[in-house]
């Protein structure tokens, strides 16, 4: 454990990562206007991961606290992929059985 | 009361305790004492007991002919969502933890208080603001959704009064959530000298991981709650259908929280069985570093495991192997523990009481709850039994004989550290008999119907289910006069029991080296903790004078896992 | 056919022998070990019961390969309990390729199911013996569920979604089916029979011959086919309003105004229920268009005439106008 | 709450209460991470299966506010970490001048998603009966203040969404999804900000009394994490909400 969490960050680290912040904010606002297929959003989020880690190492001083915070940090963002994680298996590996009938159910669709 | 208490005579209640420090309203409702926090607990959840419990025999009454006898569909259909909502958000999820929690873990890890007393208190008045919304709900109108809200029925189709109870349960997870972030910090940072990690006692372990699902489920139980009701309020759309939103997302999401939050009400249950075992044993518990491992085990395995509740969804396939096999992974640490629980009777010095009946009565319930899990994990039966009166059955030997045993078990064992005095032990231990016989007559023969296909949910039924039915009638009014019984002697016995003494069984724990009951800072000074836990031999001050059984060759104490 | 006691339902489907022998493989485990705790606990229970008031037990604390032990083979158990169950239910969620297909609509409360030619039925399914039958299911509100005990089989009926399951039924005979998912107010009472017949039976009963032409007793059996007693009750307490009497009697609305129910009346009320509803019921009658033809209207309206003379019990002749549809 | 370096009687001492409040913050984050995890899910099985609705609404949306109101967000989160080093660094007065400065950067950041609401109400985009997601393509380019090119861009992008997602009533129906999500994200997000702005008043009158210094600024340190943390949702929100699509715009 570091000296009892009281790591001071100097203001030029801060404006350092407000700096890089806004940049974030620009590219990924250009990113997005390029097209890229899928991979618009896979960039976006990663710039915004970025961003995130940035925020929370620096100004939330991550990088400076005790392991047992990094560890209740890093246990959030575990539970957090659980849960998006198994949830998207369901979804990614859903396939629909195709019917094989020509004729659907007519009365299957009067919805109100 | 075989010999359960300390040599020395008589006892006398301690002239100053956190009881009588202050008197008055004000002195309770505003108070940041842990342990009067745990008392407005206890009275708060067991009048959610009472009124799910009241529930619960008007539906068993009904369910008496085939053709239901006293209520109209719409009306079961409201007693048995009340009765579901009552018991699991506002008796099972607090009552272990925030009634005996609160009363013994700062005690049993030598701190004056938790952590934050203050958002203690402020986490019992968010429990009554959201029980105020739900009996609010109940009273106008009733709630007919099933306790699981699923949507659309929940947030469109239904006209009962959702709205109050989803937003009361929505405020209410924030108790749970503040309830066990106090916990988490207070095991963290307020041990007493001494009190390393692996001389925590395993109450404090099975709290711990309880903790851990408190605060990593409740929130998305909140959330699910506040979007269906959004959808409800506002016509917004996150699960509806009609906008090709899909009702089977709340579903998961309901399930992230709500499956573990059965570890929620049985964790702190095995936490309280943990204790008792090795005191009326009087032996170290079996396996201590087995059983602590399990509980964490349990809340982290707990969490991957939820959409076994989905396999007849239309659920991917993948994702439905998926999650049966890590189902069955959860039952090993389940097993684990009732091993090691058995497994420290051997060569013990077992005594009959009451809390140890429970024990018992504990193992021998969660056992066939914990099996009859293992038909439900199995894709190829589940298919068969899903949404039938076998997984009725089945949550209620996990969650009354389990979480229900333990918290009324765990209630006597340390009644006397709460109140100072003593139940009366005749009275307790037929009650103990009773519930055990009336709780296995009321949901043995539900085990029978689910496998015959009865659906769950259903006002009426066909006529050759009515044998099984009035079964479980007769056991519910009997286990109905068990649950009566402790209510009456327990209130009886806080003016009219007899002084019990600091430590009545004697036990080891760090809660029985203070007077029983407690002075308001728990602790005269900080105590210094040099023993490790459950020991009994090297413990003249606990005043056990009788032989000591010899060692046997084969099982030597040392295995570097105590 | 059911004793008074029974403890496991008939098993008529290709999937119960298959899911019955795994439930005994899991029962046998489960009481093996369900036994084994209890006589241990029993056993030490009397066994180490303390003799004098100061005794304690041996200080043991525990033993590896013990531990180990009972982490390993259950862990086994567990894996053959599970691949048994995942190798049924994927056996189960793919269907074959040479299906009958039988469309299945769940909705508040009742089941349509559509036969492959079109014929239509209301909580009733007819399939043939010894056939794999697939169901393709929709639901119009909420989530159902539709669940065969004696075929092991259920699956939900999830709105906006196609769900399927199937089946082979190997014995004929009419078996209970249910609604399982809790889906509001009747849920108990959405279920009805599947009758599985042998395939002459199943195709006779497919082109729709019935022996009668009687338009009266044709009416009866279709009331009874279509379960429109589900909801009309003769005494007028059901969810829709009671036939008796009701055939050139002056019916009184919701919107207040009155209508003779001539056979116009009984028509649209069959086709467009929701057109005009009768003062004291809700609008919760699907429509039936399509589901039956002309003639079956013309003999439902004979039958609902027939009815004409018998009173309303417990109603009064003043308060009797009030009944009405279909 | 906390009096200028008081210890509390449950704590040994100061360190350990700091520790125990700090802990007691992060964990508290911990459950916060999860609770918008859920809209978050809801959010991406949804996109998943609509992208192009999704992606029609998320062009509804006003790039330059969302990017303006990002950019102040992230300017707060900037004054906010000073505040809390003035604190360590015991300069008083400057503490509560980081702090003001923070609170109205959470108040133009309130101010702009008002006015968002506002035009996205105009537009007929609340979910609802009145939802259309045609209201402006349909209406002159004048009535949603487009620009001719821009409201021809809309014109064709809807009239394709159209297309892809089988007729009008299916776009409305999923465009619907989609701002339900954007108002119960945005919602959840600015009820934090708001909660967050009531924490920022208190600490500023405290701070004014000169309590926080180098010996005792958890308050501020805590509600700085706090505010970190309601910045992080933000810089989710605004890739996922704002940028789905633009590049078809």
């Amino acid at each position: 454990m570091s000296e009892n969490g009281h790591h001071i960050v100097s203001p030029k680290i801060y404006a350092a990562i407000l700096a890089a912040l806004l940049l974030g904010t620009w590219l990924t606002v250009q990113a997005a206007k390029i097209d890229l297929g899928r991979w618009n959003i896979v960039l976006a989020l990663l710039i915004a991961t970025i961003k995130m880690s940035l925020v929370i190492l620096f100004f939330m001083h991550g990088k400076y606290s005790p392991k047992r915070t990094q560890i209740v940090i890093v246990s959030g963002f575990f539970w957090l992929a659980i849960m998006l994680g198994l949830t998207l298996t369901d979804y990614t590996t859903r396939h629909p059985e195709p019917s094989r009938s020509a004729n659907p159910p007519a009365i299957a669709i009067h919805r109100a | 009361m075989s010999g359960t208490n300390n040599p020395g005579g008589e006892h006398q209640l301690p002239r100053e305790h956190y009881l009588n420090a202050t008197y008055g309203i004000r002195s309770w409702l505003l108070t940041t004492d842990h342990k009067r926090i745990a008392l407005l607990y206890l009275a708060s959840v067991t009048f959610f007991f009472f009124v799910g419990g009241i529930f619960a025999t008007l539906i068993r009454i009904h369910l008496l002919t085939p053709a239901g006898y006293l209520v109209t569909p719409e009306t079961y259909n409201k007693l048995f969502t009340m009765h579901g909502v009552a018991m699991i958000f506002f008796f099972l999820i607090p009552s272990i933890p925030a009634v005996l929690g609160n009363f013994l873990i700062p005690i049993m890890v030598g701190a004056k208080d938790l952590a934050f007393p203050k958002i203690n208190l402020l986490s019992w008045y968010i429990y009554v603001v959201g029980g105020c919304f739900v009996l609010y709900s109940f009273a106008t109108g009733g709630l007919d959704t099933g306790w699981t809200f699923y949507t659309p029925l929940s947030s469109i189709y239904s006209n009962a009064a959702v709205t109050p109870a989803v937003i009361g349960i929505f405020i209410n997870g924030f108790s749970s959530i503040l309830t066990g972030l106090n916990f988490l910090v207070t095991v963290h940072t307020m041990r007493a000298p001494g009190m390393t990690w692996f001389r925590l006692p395993l109450f404090v372990w099975a709290h711990y991981a309880t903790s851990l699902i408190m605060i990593l489920g409740t929130p998305v139980i909140a959330i699910t709650l506040l979007l269906a009701g959004l959808e409800r309020m506002f016509h917004f759309g996150f699960f509806n259908p009609a906008y090709g939103g899909d009702p089977i997302l709340f579903q998961h999401l309901f399930w992230f929280y709500s499956h573990p939050a059965v570890y929620i009400m049985i964790l702190p249950a095995m936490g309280v069985i943990s204790e008792i075992i090795p005191t009326f044993v009087r032996k170290p518990i079996f396996g201590y570093s087995f059983i602590a491992a399990s509980s964490i085990g349990i809340a982290v395995i707990g969490f991957i495991v939820w959409a076994h509740h989905m396999f007849l969804t239309g659920e991917a396939t993948y994702a439905a192997i998926a999650f049966s096999f890590l189902s069955y992974l959860v039952a090993i640490p389940s097993a684990v523990k009732v091993f090691n629980w058995t497994s420290t009777l051997y060569k013990g010095s077992i005594s009959w009481d009451t809390p140890m009946l429970y024990a018992l009565g504990f193992i021998g319930l969660f056992t066939i709850g914990g099996l009859t899990g293992l038909f439900l994990a199995c894709l190829g039966l589940d298919i068969h039994l899903h949404d039938t009166y076998f997984v009725i059955a089945h949550f209620h030997y996990i969650m009354v004989g389990g979480a229900v045993m333990g918290y009324v078990g765990g209630l006597h064992f340390w009644w006397p550290k709460i109140t100072g005095r003593l139940y009366p032990e005749f009275l307790a231990r037929t009650a103990a008999i009773i519930l055990f016989v009336g709780f296995n007559l009321t949901f043995f023969p539900q085990f029978i119907l689910g496998g015959l296909g009865m659906p769950r949910r259903y006002h009426n039924y066909p006529p050759e289910f009515q044998v099984l039915n009035v079964m479980s009638t007769a056991g519910a009014s009997i286990l109905a006069l068990g649950y009566l019984l402790p209510m009456i002697y327990l209130t009886w016995s806080m003016r009219y029991g007899k002084i019990a003494g600091p430590n009545p069984w004697p036990a080891t724990g760090l809660e029985w080296k203070t007077a029983s009951p407690p002075l308001t800072e728990n602790f005269h000074e900080t105590p210094v903790v040099d023993w490790e836990p459950y020991d009994f031999v090297h413990r003249p001050d606990l005043g056990l004078t009788g032989s000591k059984p010899k060692l046997p060759g084969k099982l030597s104490p040392a295995h570097g896992d105590d | 056919m059911q004793s008074q006691l029974p403890l496991y339902p008939e098993s008529a489907s290709n999937f119960a022998p298959d899911v019955d022998g795994l439930m005994l493989f899991i029962i046998a485990v489960c009481i093996f070990f369900a036994v084994a705790i209890t006589i241990a606990v029993i056993y030490f229970f009397f066994r180490y019961k303390r003799k004098e008031p100061g005794d304690i037990g041996a200080p043991i604390h525990g033993d590896m390969r013990l531990e180990i032990t009972w982490i390993v083979v259950p862990f086994f158990l567990l894996m053959a309990m599970f691949g048994w169950g995942a190798v049924i239910y994927v056996d189960y969620r793919h269907t074959p390729a040479d299906t009958l297909d039988v469309y299945v609509i769940g909705k508040q409360w009742m089941w349509k199911l559509e036969q492959p030619n079109g014929r239509r039925e209301i909580n009733e399914l007819h399939v043939p013996v010894n056939r794999n039958v697939r169901l393709v299911m929709a639901s119009e509100d909420v989530i159902h569920d539709f669940s065969v005990p004696a075929f092991r089989v259920k699956m939900d009926v999830v709105p906006g979604h196609y769900n399927t399951m199937w089946f082979r039924p190997t014995k004929a005979g009419r078996y209970h089916f249910f609604c399982s998912q809790y889906c509001g107010t009747s849920h108990a009472i959405m279920g009805g029979w599947v009758t599985v017949m042998e395939p002459d039976e199943y195709a006779a009963w497919l082109a729709g011959t019935s022996g009668t032409s009687d338009p009266v007793a044709l009416g009866a059996k279709l009331y009874n086919e279509l379960a429109c007693g589900t909801c009309h009750l003769p005494d007028g307490k059901g969810r829709g309003p009671s036939y008796n009497g009701v055939y050139g009697s002056k019916v009184k609305l919701a919107d207040g105004s009155t209508v003779v129910a001539d056979e116009a009346y009984i028509r649209e009320s069959i086709l467009q229920p929701n057109a005009k509803i009768v003062a004291g019921f809700q609008p919760v009658m699907p429509s039936f268009q399509g589901l039956v033809s002309e003639d079956q209207i013309l003999a439902l309206t004979a039958y609902i005439k027939a009815q004409k003379d018998q009173p309303v019990p417990g109603k009064s002749d003043a308060a009797a106008p009030a009944t009405g549809k279909k | 709450m906390h009096r200028t370096g008081e210890l509390y009687g449950q704590y040994k001492t100061l360190d350990q209460q700091k520790e125990t409040a700090t802990l007691g913050m992060w964990i508290f984050l911990v459950t916060e991470i999860l609770f918008f995890g859920g809209v978050f899910l809801t959010y991406s099985i949804n996109r998943h299966q609509y992208p192009t609705a999704f992606g029609v609404g998320g062009n509804m949306l006003d790039l330059f506010l969302g990017g303006a109101n990002t950019v102040v967000l992230i300017a707060s989160s900037f004054t906010m970490a000073m505040s809390v080093w003035s604190a360590q660094t015991s300069k008083k007065a400057w503490v509560t001048l980081f702090l003001i400065a923070t609170l109205i950067l959470g108040t133009v950041f309130l101010g702009v998603k008002v006015v968002e609401y506002k035009q996205k109400f105009d537009h007929h985009l609340i979910p609802g009966h009145g939802f259309d997601i045609t209201y402006c393509s349909k209406s002159p380019a004048a009535v949603c203040g487009l620009s001719e090119k821009e409201h021809a861009d809309e014109v064709k992008e809807v009239k394709d969404a159209i297309e892809t997602e089988g007729g009008v009533t299916a776009l409305n129906a999923h465009a619907q999804l989609y701002f339900s999500l954007y108002f119960g994200m945005t919602g959840l997000h600015a009820l934090h900000m708001i909660v967050g702005a009531g924490l920022l008043l208190w600490l500023i009158l405290e701070s004014r009394k000169g309590r926080f210094d180098a010996n005792y600024n958890t308050p501020v340190e805590n509600i700085g994490l706090y505010w970190h943390f309601v910045d992080i949702v933000w810089i989710f929100l605004f890739p996922l909400l704002y940028l789905i699509n633009r590049h078809l715009a």
